[in-house]
């Protein structure tokens, strides 16, 4: 992408390298028992957050699911407040009371993780047809997988999105399962994307792992939503590299794993290749980004170890606010 | 005074709060067509256009769920939701959803949705057009329920609703859209959380949800000179008035709680659950409810009659609890 | 047609007529106060019943709508238990507990209508599940109108009649209206047919006001899910002619109405023009079937009239039954 | 005797009724491999193979239509939702289609469709995956309901819950599934609406529902010497067992009701309702229910212990029932 600039690219490299980091260090806090609860990992995938959010406005809207970690970072990039939140601390981004799959950053157009396979595309459609309601330019995107993908309420905002010409993209990332069914079981053709073609909604297919590539198809389609031309569908081929969630057992095809591990496929191993061979960034750089992102990850822990649990009082005002 | 009909007090709320607020909206299926089917957002096109009054595919989940990420991003949508038994393609917007951001978002997002739907068995429209589920709603913990039974309450409580910053549902009664009653001219508002004494009495408590408030009414006004009924319509069911609703029964010692959902975990139960809890030492004989069949409604116009509580079946049940 | 026989197409025609004469009773007894409730007559719709239903089988499933009196007589043909059932009597289809949207006939594959938009079409699937669970060749067919291809429930239905190859037919009776919504307010493209087509699923689109190209076009469907090669999509292009429901004002264009109320267009009135031409009936044919509807409908009117309500005691014993 | 988990005796319970009724198959969400993400379908596949077997998409509401038309032509469908907050993309299926068909329908129809979803606060999951639904059931006239608490119970219920000829939900209780009990060799069924009396006592009733069961037993053991409770278990809230519970407190004088759903409306007014209706007059203190906090499930640890009825709190609530 020659529209990058240096400091883009570099922004992009460090906030993949972060998301992976952070779910490297989740899982282990998971395993030493200081995170509980359904966590699901987003390794494998950073190139599509990353590369999605990266083309997006702090005003922008974003949904989100269930496996909401990557794309709160690349949205909202708080690493204190969403680790803080993993572990139920007042601090968090949701103050405790959401967690892992319910992070929210309002400030931050960030609108949700959501405990609901396809919950998020309603919000989506809602909050683009804000954005179109109130004249704004801002655009949504959804963000969901293959396992949403099945739920009808995905064709109803098609056709919605389609009819109302919303500023609304969504953005399917097919990482090949929904838990632990294959996506050849689930959905009965190869792609995704086409099934947005009747709606007349244009579609396209990107190479997931593929942080440009993904940044150069979400460009064109929020180009066409902030002109007020509409809606795009993106499918974003990709691959969950770990198993659906903390308590599950895993039973994929080791090849399969390797595969999409290895150099050649690796988003991030992938983006520092190709980083480094442009010459946008040294062997040296590259170092200096990952020793901060050690830095910065180490004091998100110790932020949110430090940090309050919320207490019943917090609880009971927010009691009398919101609930009768 | 002025006369109003019940579905005229649903479109004057709406048009009262259009002006007032620019965010608010209304969405649902046909409402921008003649009215409505119902003619319940009658005069809003001409004044506020298609942009505010937006009719929509048969797409329930759809709508509702652009409602919640409207009122997350500044909006004010009130949505309409033509029979009450079709809310039932909308629970996840609706349960998992508006009713659990604010507090899963640890109170950022408010969630100033209104739902109307509307309830009622009567109009011999069979099982699947005839459900009453404000007890589900009520056991929701972050929804708010309100039930109208009157042309005034019709209006003021829509237009609290629409002003409260939580989702709150709106049963509105089918059965009552045409009937007129006398109003006050301009605007008022009844808030939520407060019950209404419909008549005075001192032998025993009638609590009415929705429409049975008219035949507890008469029901009381046929028992005059035998037993002295005191009709409280509570109005929102969530927040509950049980400071009223125990007041009287401080007095009278007796109660029944009528309502046309079916009588199993509906209303009812939970009405005599906080009586229990708050007035146990001043009973005389056991509260009791008098809900609808635990059958679904049927369509032949004699049984869907037997299905629901009516006049006779009412004072019926106050002499026995009165025995 | 050449493969119809004189007697199927006759058949097909008393149908028709039948249908039509039956909602205008239906019409007439409705302003009189002898039917009560929320009725949705099917007038000017019934080609697609009858041109579907005369390929089925009596052991085949059909599912129908809100709006199942055509469907009803084309596959059940009971005028009795059908008017009886209108009325609510104990001697109706259903007991009197349905009513007009619940007609149900076991024993003639009729999963009944259905008050919900939508509501069919997962019952319909399970339907088709059911016949290739059991190993028997029963077809399907699904019957629903544009307003319903707006519930996300079809697309999931799509996918996993696609997926599974069951042999079901979703038979999208455009009307060109939902309530009161025209199809082009509620649909983002003109034809909803091809919506089929992202699932692998053949479609068609057929003229709804002609009974031989329903028959044809549902022929070939049904003929491929007897042999096992699954779902078809079929769109009829027809009309509303009367208002949605008993109770709803309509505002339609009247010369939309004129249209297709013509002769040019009227479905029993193109078929009664072919069959003419065509010599396959005389006038006094017409005329003598013609009577004969009169006169079990007649019949029809009477013996529910004359059959009892449903009793209490009735009622309790079905709740013994069914309900704890 | 032997050991069982919870978890396999679903297991169990499903293989024995698939090998004496073919017309019985298992459908839901990743449940044709290894055995299910819970482990609550293994054995099946090896034993009856993928056409018995059926592993979905993600398309709750197309799978539970599914099973209504499958049951309407001949078939037992078991269906399995992961989780009972997901039913709510399943509600016009359950609600609209399944409890009403054999109704509306005149009788025509039976309806032997199984669901077993499971419910449970307490695995840190937050308030999309921690809801208990069993009030809204129970107010759904023509569905049936039970809670197994045992591991006995879990495959007798579940086994008589596949023989009904309507349908039964079966709300399995996650937090319990790896645990074992002893249980008999070989088959056994628990009829639908008979409670069990889990613990003998003479003060005080405890009706515990689902996984409170244990709790309740563990207050009642630690409350040993102090106070005498007996707790009772309904294991199905429809069809109720009023008979045993009335029994106990004919005896006792006194009610607690323990459930984690929300307090508001939940099955617990319900069996309040009724024991006011039974047994008002051998009541010694006003009947109380314990549940769950009227507030979506917070993620935080300690505050989702907060909103759900514990040893202590349950032990609390006695005492002050009894006081
Ligand atoms: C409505 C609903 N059904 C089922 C689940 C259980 N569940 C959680 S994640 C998941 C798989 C989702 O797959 P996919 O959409 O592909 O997302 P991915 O896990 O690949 O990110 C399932 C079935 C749920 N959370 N919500
Ligand atoms: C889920 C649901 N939403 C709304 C309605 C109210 N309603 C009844 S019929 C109808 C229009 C349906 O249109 P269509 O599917 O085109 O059927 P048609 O009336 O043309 O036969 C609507 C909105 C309903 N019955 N069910
Ligand atoms: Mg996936
Ligand atoms: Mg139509």
């Amino acid at each position: 992408m020659n529209d990058l600039t240096r400091n883009q690219k570099c922004e992009m490299f460090r906030r993949m390298v972060t998301i992976r980091r952070f779910e490297e260090e989740v899982k282990r806090l998971y395993r030493a028992g200081e995170i509980t609860g359904a966590i699901h990992l987003y390794i494998g995938q950073e190139a599509v957050a990353v590369g999605t959010c990266a083309v997006l406005r702090d005003d922008d809207y974003v949904t989100s699911t269930h496996r909401p970690h990557g794309h709160c970072i690349a949205k909202v990039f708080d690493l204190k407040r969403t680790m803080a939140e993993m572990m139920g601390k007042a601090t968090g981004l949701s103050g405790g009371f959401g967690g892992s799959m319910h992070q929210f950053c309002k400030d931050k157009g960030f609108l949700g993780g959501n405990g609901i396979v396809g919950g998020g595309i309603g919000i989506a459609l809602g909050a683009a047809f804000s954005a179109q309601y109130r004249g704004t330019d801002q655009v949504t995107v959804c963000f969901f997988s293959d396992g949403a993908a099945n739920q009808g309420v995905l064709y109803e905002c098609l056709n919605l999105a389609a009819l109302w010409k919303f500023p609304v993209i969504f953005m399917c990332e097919n990482n090949r399962y929904a838990a632990t069914t294959p996506v050849e079981k689930s959905a009965c053709t190869k792609d995704i994307a086409p099934r947005a073609a009747p709606y007349g909604i244009p579609w396209a297919i990107c190479d997931g792992n593929d942080v440009l590539d993904v940044y150069r198809c979400v460009s064109e389609a929020v180009s066409r939503a902030r002109a007020g031309q509409g809606a795009t569908f993106i499918e974003a081929k990709t691959y969950r590299v770990e198993p659906h969630c903390g308590i599950i057992a895993d039973e994929r095809n080791k090849d399969e794993l390797t595969t999409w591990m290895s150099a050649a496929q690796d988003p991030i191993l992938r983006f520092e290749a190709r980083l480094l061979q442009e010459k946008t960034l040294s062997a040296d750089d590259i170092k200096a980004i990952r020793e901060e992102v050690e830095k910065e990850l180490e004091d998100a822990v110790e932020f949110a170890r430090q940090s309050p649990s919320p207490t019943l009082e917090s609880f009971a005002t927010r009691r009398s606010q919101s609930y009768a | 005074m002025r006369k109003l009909t019940y579905a005229d007090a649903i479109c004057e709320a709406q048009l009262e709060e259009m002006a007032v607020n620019e965010g608010v909206f209304v969405v649902g299926e046909d409402v921008d067509i003649a009215g409505g089917v119902y003619k319940l957002t009658r005069g809003i096109m001409e004044r506020f256009g298609p942009k505010r009054l937006i009719g929509t595919p048969v797409s329930e989940e759809a709508f509702c769920g652009l409602a919640v990420g409207a009122a997350m991003t500044g909006l004010r949508p009130v949505v309409e939701i033509m029979y009450m038994d079709f809310i039932l393609m909308a629970m996840d917007p609706l349960v998992n959803q508006m009713a659990k951001i604010p507090f899963m978002s640890g109170g950022q997002f408010s969630m100033p949705v209104t739902i109307r739907a509307q309830a009622g068995v009567g109009t011999v429209e069979a099982a699947q057009h005839s459900q009453s589920f404000e007890a589900w709603f009520a056991h929701t913990p972050g929804l708010k329920v309100c039930m109208p039974a009157t042309v005034y309450d019709a209006k003021g409580l829509l237009k609290s609703a629409i002003r409260d910053d939580g989702p709150v549902l709106v049963i509105e009664n089918r059965v009552l859209f045409y009937e007129e009653e006398e109003v006050p001219d301009g605007e008022w508002t009844v808030p939520l959380g407060k019950a209404e004494v419909a008549r005075v009495g001192t032998d025993v408590t009638v609590v009415s949800l929705g429409y049975t408030r008219r035949k507890a009414l008469a029901a009381a006004a046929k028992l005059d000179g035998e037993i002295s009924v005191e009709v409280i319509d509570p109005r929102s069911l969530v927040p509950l008035d049980m400071a009223t609703i125990a007041a009287s029964i401080r007095k009278t010692g007796r109660l029944l709680v009528v309502h046309e959902a079916p009588t199993r975990n509906g209303f009812g139960a939970e009405i005599v659950r906080h009586v229990i809890d708050e007035c146990f030492d001043y009973l005389d004989s056991p509260p009791r409810v008098l809900g609808g069949a635990d059958l679904p409604i049927p369509f032949s116009p004699s049984l869907e009659k037997a299905c629901i509580p009516q006049e006779t079946t009412i004072a019926n049940a106050i002499r026995e609890v009165c025995h």
